[in-house]
C-alpha cells in the first residue's frame, strides 16, 4: 500500500512535472481571469474569492482526470485487482497521493495569487484554512467520479461532467468562508459543514470508486 | 378564453413551453416504443424461423 | 390475471411485469390524459385572477406539479436503483433509467416556468435563488446520469455504475441544497402547501391545483410504464442480436 | 487436493456466453495448457480463473488469494525502471527479493532503463519477471511467450517448470508449443450453444409456463 | 481527407455524447461561478462577458485534449503519418471536427448561458459573434498544443499549460468586444484582430503541428 | 531494379545507435524475413524503413508511398465497427474495395462488431486486413503474428505469398517460421558498436585537430 502511494507519487513527478502542472493551470486560470474581466482592481478584489475556489477546483479537476484510466490501459488495474491489497485501500492511497501532488501544491500556491487578484488581506488566512480543508474532498470525490468512468475512451469530459455537481457543496462552503472571512464574520459553521464533507468523503467514497472499479473490470 | 391582462405573454408562453416539452417527451417515448417493438418482432421472427 | 403474492418481488420479473402493464397501461394513459386535460382545463379557464399577481397564477397549475415531480422521480430512481444494487431485479434498473428522461424534462418545465414566472414577479427572468438553484444541480445530476447510461456499452455495466451514480449523487444533492440555503437566502416562495403553514393557497386554486398535481403523477406513471416496457424490449433484443452475431462468427 | 478447479462452468464476454460446461482440475504440479483458435474464448476463461469477472454459470474453486495472472497487457509504467517496476509488484504481493527474477530472466543489465525504452520482447520479459516476485502458487498465464525470441521463450519455460517443480501448477494459454510435460485442454468442443445457454435476464422471462409464445412482447 | 473528417465526428459520436460534453463542462462551469463568486446579479452582470469566454475556450480546452494522442496510442498516427495524405491536411480536418463538436455546440449554447449570469441584453449579439469568429482559433491552437504533447503520457495538463497562453488573445478580444458592445462603443477594431488571428491560425498552424507530430513520431 | 534499398545504413532509437552498417535490397517478388533477438533493434529498423524515423546514418533508397507499414499496434478504433475501421483505411489509401480483404481474413462474419470487441487474434486479422486495401507494393511487417492461431498464420503466409506473387515485396520481422520461401536477414552481426557509431554532436568535436585528448573539456 505505501509502496502504491510513493509509486503513485513516484509517477506523478516522472510523466512531466507532477507537482507542477496542476499548479502551472491555476496559476493560468488566475491569470485569464483579469483578461476575461477586465483589469478593474475593486472588482477583482470582489470576485477574488470565489475565482480562486473555482480555480483549485478546476486545476484538481483535471489533473485526476486518468487518475485511474492509465492503470487500466496498461493493464495495471488488473492486476491490482487480483492483488493481495483491498481496492478500497488502492483507491484512498490513490486519492491521497493525488491530493498530495495536486491539492497541496495548490494550498501554498494560492496565496502568491491571492495577491494578483487583489485578495483583501483578511482573507489570505481563511483562503489557506478552507483549501487545506476543502482539498481533500476534491481528491476523493474525484477519484469517485474517475473510477465511474475509468472503462471508457475520452471519459475526461464525462467525468467533468458528473464530478462539477459533486463538487459544488464544498465550493460553496470554502468561497462563503473566504468571503466572510475577508469581511470579519463569524465563519465557524461553514467550516464545520465543509470539515464534515471531507470526512464523510474520505470515510466513504473509497467504498463507492472500488464497486465501480469491479465493475469496469469485469 | 379567459383575459389574461398584460400577462398574457409570459402565462401563454409558460403553458407553450411546457406543452412543447411534454409533447416531445411522449412523441420520442411512443416513437422508440414503435421502433424497438418492430425490431423486437422481426429479431424473434428470425429467430424461430 | 392470476397471480398468487407470495412475494412482492415476483413483479419484478420482466413477463410478469410486460403482462401486468400490457393490460394497466392503456387504463391508466387514458386516466392520466382525462386527469391532466381535467385539472389544467379548470386552472387556466375557471379560477380567478389574483389580485396581486394576476393572470400569472395561472403558471402555478403546472409549475407547482412539475418541481415536484422532478424532486420525487429523483427519489424513485434512488429506491428502484437500490432496489437494483440489492436484488439485482432488472426490471427495476430500466425503471430507473426510464424514469430519467421524464424527470429532466420535469425539472426542465419547472425552470422554464419558473423563469417565465420570475420575469413579472421578481423583475428577473433567472436569479441565483436556492430552490432554483438547487433544481439547477438538480438537472445536471439528471444530465450526468443519462450521460454515463448512454456512454457504458454493456447494459449489466452501465445498470451498476449508474445505479452507483445516483446512491452517491442523491446525497451530494442533499448537501448541495443545505448549501445552497446557507449561501442565498432567496426570494422563493417557502412551502406553502404544508399543513401547519399560517397563510396556506386559497381554496380556489388549490383545488384545482391538486388535480394537476395528480394529474402530472398520472402522465409519469403512464410514461414510465411505457418506457421501461420499451427498455425491456430493447434489452431483449440487445441479446438476441448478440446471440445472432455470436452464431454467425 | 487440487489448487484450482472448475465444475460445468460457463464464462460470458460482453453479456454472451463464449464458453460452457467446462469442468477440469489442476494440481500442485501441473501444467494446463490452454489450446482453441482465435476468439475461442480463452481470455475470457483466464480472466475469470483470476477471479477478475464472475462466472457465468457454474463455479471456480480456488484460494482467491492463490493466484498469480498475466494478462496481454503487461501493466508496466513507461517511465519507471525495470526495477521500480518490478520491486512495486514485489511490494504489493509482500515484498520478496527481486534479484532472483531479473536474473533468470536476463534482465540485469536493463535494470535502469525507463521501461517505455524497451523492446517489445523485453517488456514483455519483465511482464513475466513479475510472476516470480509474486511468489503465488498458480500462474495463470494468457499468451506469456508473445514477441519473445526463442531463447526468451527457453528461458520462459524453464521459469515454469522450476516453479512447478517447487509445488507450483500453471494454466496457460498459447498457440506455440512450450515443449513441457503438460496437459493440453482444448476449449474448441466447450464453445457456448447460444440457444441454450441463457443469462438471468433470458431465464426470468421463463417462469410462466402458461406463456410460452411471448406473444405480448 | 473527408473519410478523416468523417470518423473524427463518428468516433466524437460513439466515445459516448460528442456534441453534448464540450457543452455540459461549459455549462457546469458557468453554473460554478456564481456559487464561487456569490449570487449578487449586478455584480455578475458585470464579470458575465469575461467568465462566458474563459469558460468557452477551457470547454474548448478540455475536449481537444487527446486530439492526437488517442490516434497515437493506437498506433493509428504512425499509420497516417504513412498514408499517402498531406500530415497538413489531417490536422486541418482534425481541427475543423474538433470545433464542429466542441466550437460550435458552444456557440449556439453561449445565450441560454449569457442568461444565468445576467448578460446584458446588448452584449448577446457580440457574444455570438466573437464566438463564431474566435473558436476556429481555439480549435486549431488547441491542434499545435495537442501535437506538441502527443507522445507524453498525462500530457493533458502539459497541454494546458501551452496552450493558454497562446489562447490569450483570443480571449482578450473577444471579451473585449462582448463589453464593448454590452455599453454601445465601437467593436470594429478588437473584432478585426480577432478575425485575424483566427485567419493566422487557420493559415499558419497546421504546419507547425504537423512538423510537431512527425518529430514526435520519431 | 529494387523496389527499397538501403546501403550502410545504421539506424538509432532514443538517440542511441542499434543498428549499423545494413546493405540490403528487396525486388519485386521477393520477402525478407529479419530474424534477430529481442531488443536486436528489429523494430526500430522497420520504422526508418517507412519513413517514420530518419536513418542515423546512411540511406534508405524508396519510393516513399510505396511503403505500407504495420507496427506492433493495430491503429484500430474500439468504437468503429470492422467495415468501418477498414473502409476507413481504404478511404485514406485512395478507396480500394475492402470486400476481398474481409473475405481473405475471414472477418465476414465479424463485419459489424465494433473493433474493441474482438479477441487478440481477431483485431490482429483486421490488421493485416488493412494492408490489403493499401494496395502499395511493399508490405513491411513488424512481428505480424502475434496472437494468431495456426489456422490464421497460414492465411497470413498465404496473403502474403499472393502479395509477392502479383509483384509486390514484404519486409517481415519475426520471431516464427512462417514456412514460405524467403530471403533471411539476420539483424545480429550489424549490432552497433558504440565506441565506432556517433551522431553529429560528437563529430561536431572533432573538428578541432589541435585539441585531440580533450583537455578542454
Ligand atoms: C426557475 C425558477 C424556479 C424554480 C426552479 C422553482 C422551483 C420550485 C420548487 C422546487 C417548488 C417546490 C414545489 C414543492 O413545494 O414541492 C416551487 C414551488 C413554487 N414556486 Fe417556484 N420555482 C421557480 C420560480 C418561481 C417563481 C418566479 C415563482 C413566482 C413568483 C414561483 C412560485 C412558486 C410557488 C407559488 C410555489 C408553490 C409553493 C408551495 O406551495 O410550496 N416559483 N418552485
Ligand atoms: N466486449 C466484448 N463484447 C462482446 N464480445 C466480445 C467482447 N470481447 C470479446 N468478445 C468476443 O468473445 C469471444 C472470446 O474472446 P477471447 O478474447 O476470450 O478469445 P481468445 O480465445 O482469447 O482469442 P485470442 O486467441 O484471439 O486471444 C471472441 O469471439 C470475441 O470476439
Ligand atoms: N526510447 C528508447 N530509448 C532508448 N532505447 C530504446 C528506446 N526504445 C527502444 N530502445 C532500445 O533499442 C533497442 C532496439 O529495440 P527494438 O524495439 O528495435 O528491438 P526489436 O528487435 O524490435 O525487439 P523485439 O523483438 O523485442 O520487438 C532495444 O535494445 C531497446 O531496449
Ligand atoms: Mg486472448
Ligand atoms: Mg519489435
Amino acid at each position: 500500500m505505501i509502496r502504491l502511494f510513493w509509486r503513485d507519487i513516484t509517477l506523478a513527478f516522472r510523466s512531466g512535472g507532477g507537482f507542477g502542472l496542476g499548479l502551472g493551470f491555476f496559476l493560468i486560470l488566475v491569470t485569464l481571469v483579469p483578461f476575461g474581466v477586465g483589469p478593474d482592481s475593486a472588482q477583482l478584489q470582489i470576485i477574488a474569492p470565489g475565482i480562486l475556489w473555482v480555480g483549485a477546483l478546476l486545476a484538481c479537476l483535471l489533473s485526476l482526470d486518468r487518475m485511474f484510466a492509465l492503470d487500466y490501459e496498461d493493464g495495471s488495474l488488473d492486476l491490482l485487482l487480483t492483488a493481495p491489497i483491498p481496492l478500497e485501500g488502492v483507491v484512498a492511497v490513490k486519492a491521497l497521493a493525488h491530493w498530495i501532488t495536486t491539492g497541496l501544491p495548490l494550498v501554498i500556491a494560492a496565496p502568491a495569487l491571492g495577491f494578483l487578484l487583489h485578495l483583501d488581506m483578511a482573507a489570505y488566512k481563511w483562503l489557506i484554512i478552507t483549501l487545506l480543508v476543502g482539498t481533500p474532498a476534491l481528491s476523493f470525490i474525484g477519484a469517485f467520479g474517475a473510477a465511474l468512468t475509468v472503462s471508457l475512451k475520452r471519459g475526461g469530459l464525462l467525468m467533468s461532467l458528473l464530478v462539477l455537481p459533486l463538487y459544488i457543496p464544498t465550493l460553496i462552503f470554502g468561497a462563503e468562508v473566504v468571503r466572510r472571512g475577508a469581511e470579519g464574520f463569524l465563519v465557524g459553521t461553514p467550516l464545520a459543514l465543509q470539515a464534515g464533507i471531507t470526512a464523510g468523503a474520505i470515510a466513504l467514497l473509497p467504498f463507492a470508486a472500488a464497486a465501480a472499479l469491479r465493475v469496469a473490470a469485469r | 378564453m379567459p383575459d389574461l391582462g398584460k400577462y398574457a405573454g409570459d402565462v401563454l408562453m409558460a403553458y407553450g413551453a411546457t406543452f412543447v416539452l411534454l409533447a416531445a417527451l411522449i412523441w420520442r417515448s411512443l416513437a422508440r416504443s414503435t421502433k424497438i417493438k418492430r425490431q423486437l418482432k422481426e429479431a424473434e421472427a428470425r429467430r424461430n424461423g | 390475471m392470476s397471480f398468487n403474492m407470495n412475494s412482492i418481488w415476483e413483479w419484478a420479473n420482466p413477463r410478469k411485469f410486460m403482462r401486468w402493464t400490457d393490460k394497466a397501461l392503456p387504463v391508466v394513459a387514458v386516466l392520466a390524459a382525462v386527469v391532466f386535460v381535467a385539472g389544467l382545463v379548470w386552472g387556466f379557464f375557471f379560477t380567478p385572477d389574483d389580485y396581486r399577481q394576476g393572470a400569472t397564477v395561472k403558471i402555478f397549475y403546472i409549475h407547482v406539479p412539475a418541481a415536484m415531480m422532478a424532486i420525487n422521480i429523483w427519489a424513485m430512481m434512488l429506491v428502484t436503483s437500490l432496489i437494483w444494487i440489492v436484488r439485482r431485479h432488472h426490471v427495476s434498473v430500466l425503471a430507473a433509467k426510464s424514469a430519467a428522461s421524464i424527470g429532466m424534462t420535469m425539472t426542465l418545465i419547472a425552470l422554464i416556468t419558473g423563469a417565465v414566472w420570475g420575469k413579472p414577479m421578481w423583475g428577473t427572468y433567472w436569479e441565483w435563488d436556492p430552490r432554483l438553484t438547487s433544481f439547477l444541480i438538480l438537472f445536471l445530476f439528471y444530465v450526468g446520469y443519462m450521460a454515463l447510461w448512454e456512454a457504458v456499452e454493456n447494459p449489466d455495466t452501465a445498470a451498476d455504475l449508474t445505479s452507483v451514480l445516483c446512491l452517491v449523487g442523491s446525497v451530494f444533492a442533499i448537501l448541495s441544497r443545505y448549501a445552497v440555503l446557507f449561501w442565498n437566502q432567496g426570494l422563493h416562495q417557502g412551502a406553502s402547501l404544508s399543513m401547519d403553514a399560517e397563510e396556506n393557497v386559497a381554496d380556489v386554486y388549490w383545488y384545482p391545483a391538486l388535480v394537476c398535481i395528480a394529474g402530472f403523477v398520472l402522465l409519469f406513471i403512464a410514461l414510465v410504464l411505457l418506457r421501461t416496457r420499451t427498455e425491456i424490449r430493447a434489452r431483449r433484443l440487445h441479446a438476441i442480436e448478440l446471440r445472432e452475431r455470436a452464431e454467425n462468427a | 487436493m487440487s489448487f484450482i478447479s472448475v465444475t460445468d462452468l460457463a464464462v460470458s464476454r460482453g453479456g454472451l456466453p463464449v464458453l460452457e460446461g467446462l469442468t477440469f482440475a489442476v494440481k500442485a504440479g501441473e501444467i494446463l495448457v490452454l489450446r482453441g483458435p482465435n476468439g475461442a474464448g480463452k481470455t475470457t476463461l483466464l480472466r475469470t480463473l483470476a477471479g477478475l469477472q464472475p462466472p457465468f454459470a457454474g463455479a471456480v474453486t480456488s484460494d482467491p488469494d492463490a493466484v498469480a495472472y498475466a494478462a496481454h497487457a503487461d501493466g508496466l509504467k513507461a517511465t519507471l525502471t525495470v526495477t521500480e517496476n518490478l520491486s512495486f509488484w514485489s511490494g504489493v504481493y509482500g515484498g520478496g527479493d527481486i534479484a532472483p527474477a531479473l536474473k533468470h530472466f536476463n534482465l540485469e543489465a536493463l535494470r535502469d532503463r525507463p521501461a517505455g525504452n524497451l523492446s517489445a520482447g523485453q517488456k514483455r520479459r519483465l511482464g513475466l519477471a513479475r510472476l516470480m516476485v509474486t511468489q503465488r502458487p498458480i500462474w495463470v498465464l494468457d499468451e506469456p511467450t508473445v514477441s519473445l525470441d526463442k531463447a526468451s521463450v527457453a528461458i520462459f519455460a524453464e521459469a515454469v517448470k522450476e516453479h512447478v517443480a517447487k509445488g507450483g501448477a500453471a494454466i496457460i494459454a498459447t498457440h506455440i508449443d512450450l515443449g513441457f510435460e503438460e496437459t493440453v485442454f482444448d476449449v474448441t468442443p466447450f464453445k457456448a450453444r447460444h440457444d441454450v445457454v441463457r443469462n438471468d435476464f433470458d431465464t426470468s422471462f421463463d417462469d410462466f409456463e402458461d406463456d410460452k409464445d411471448g406473444a405480448f412482447l
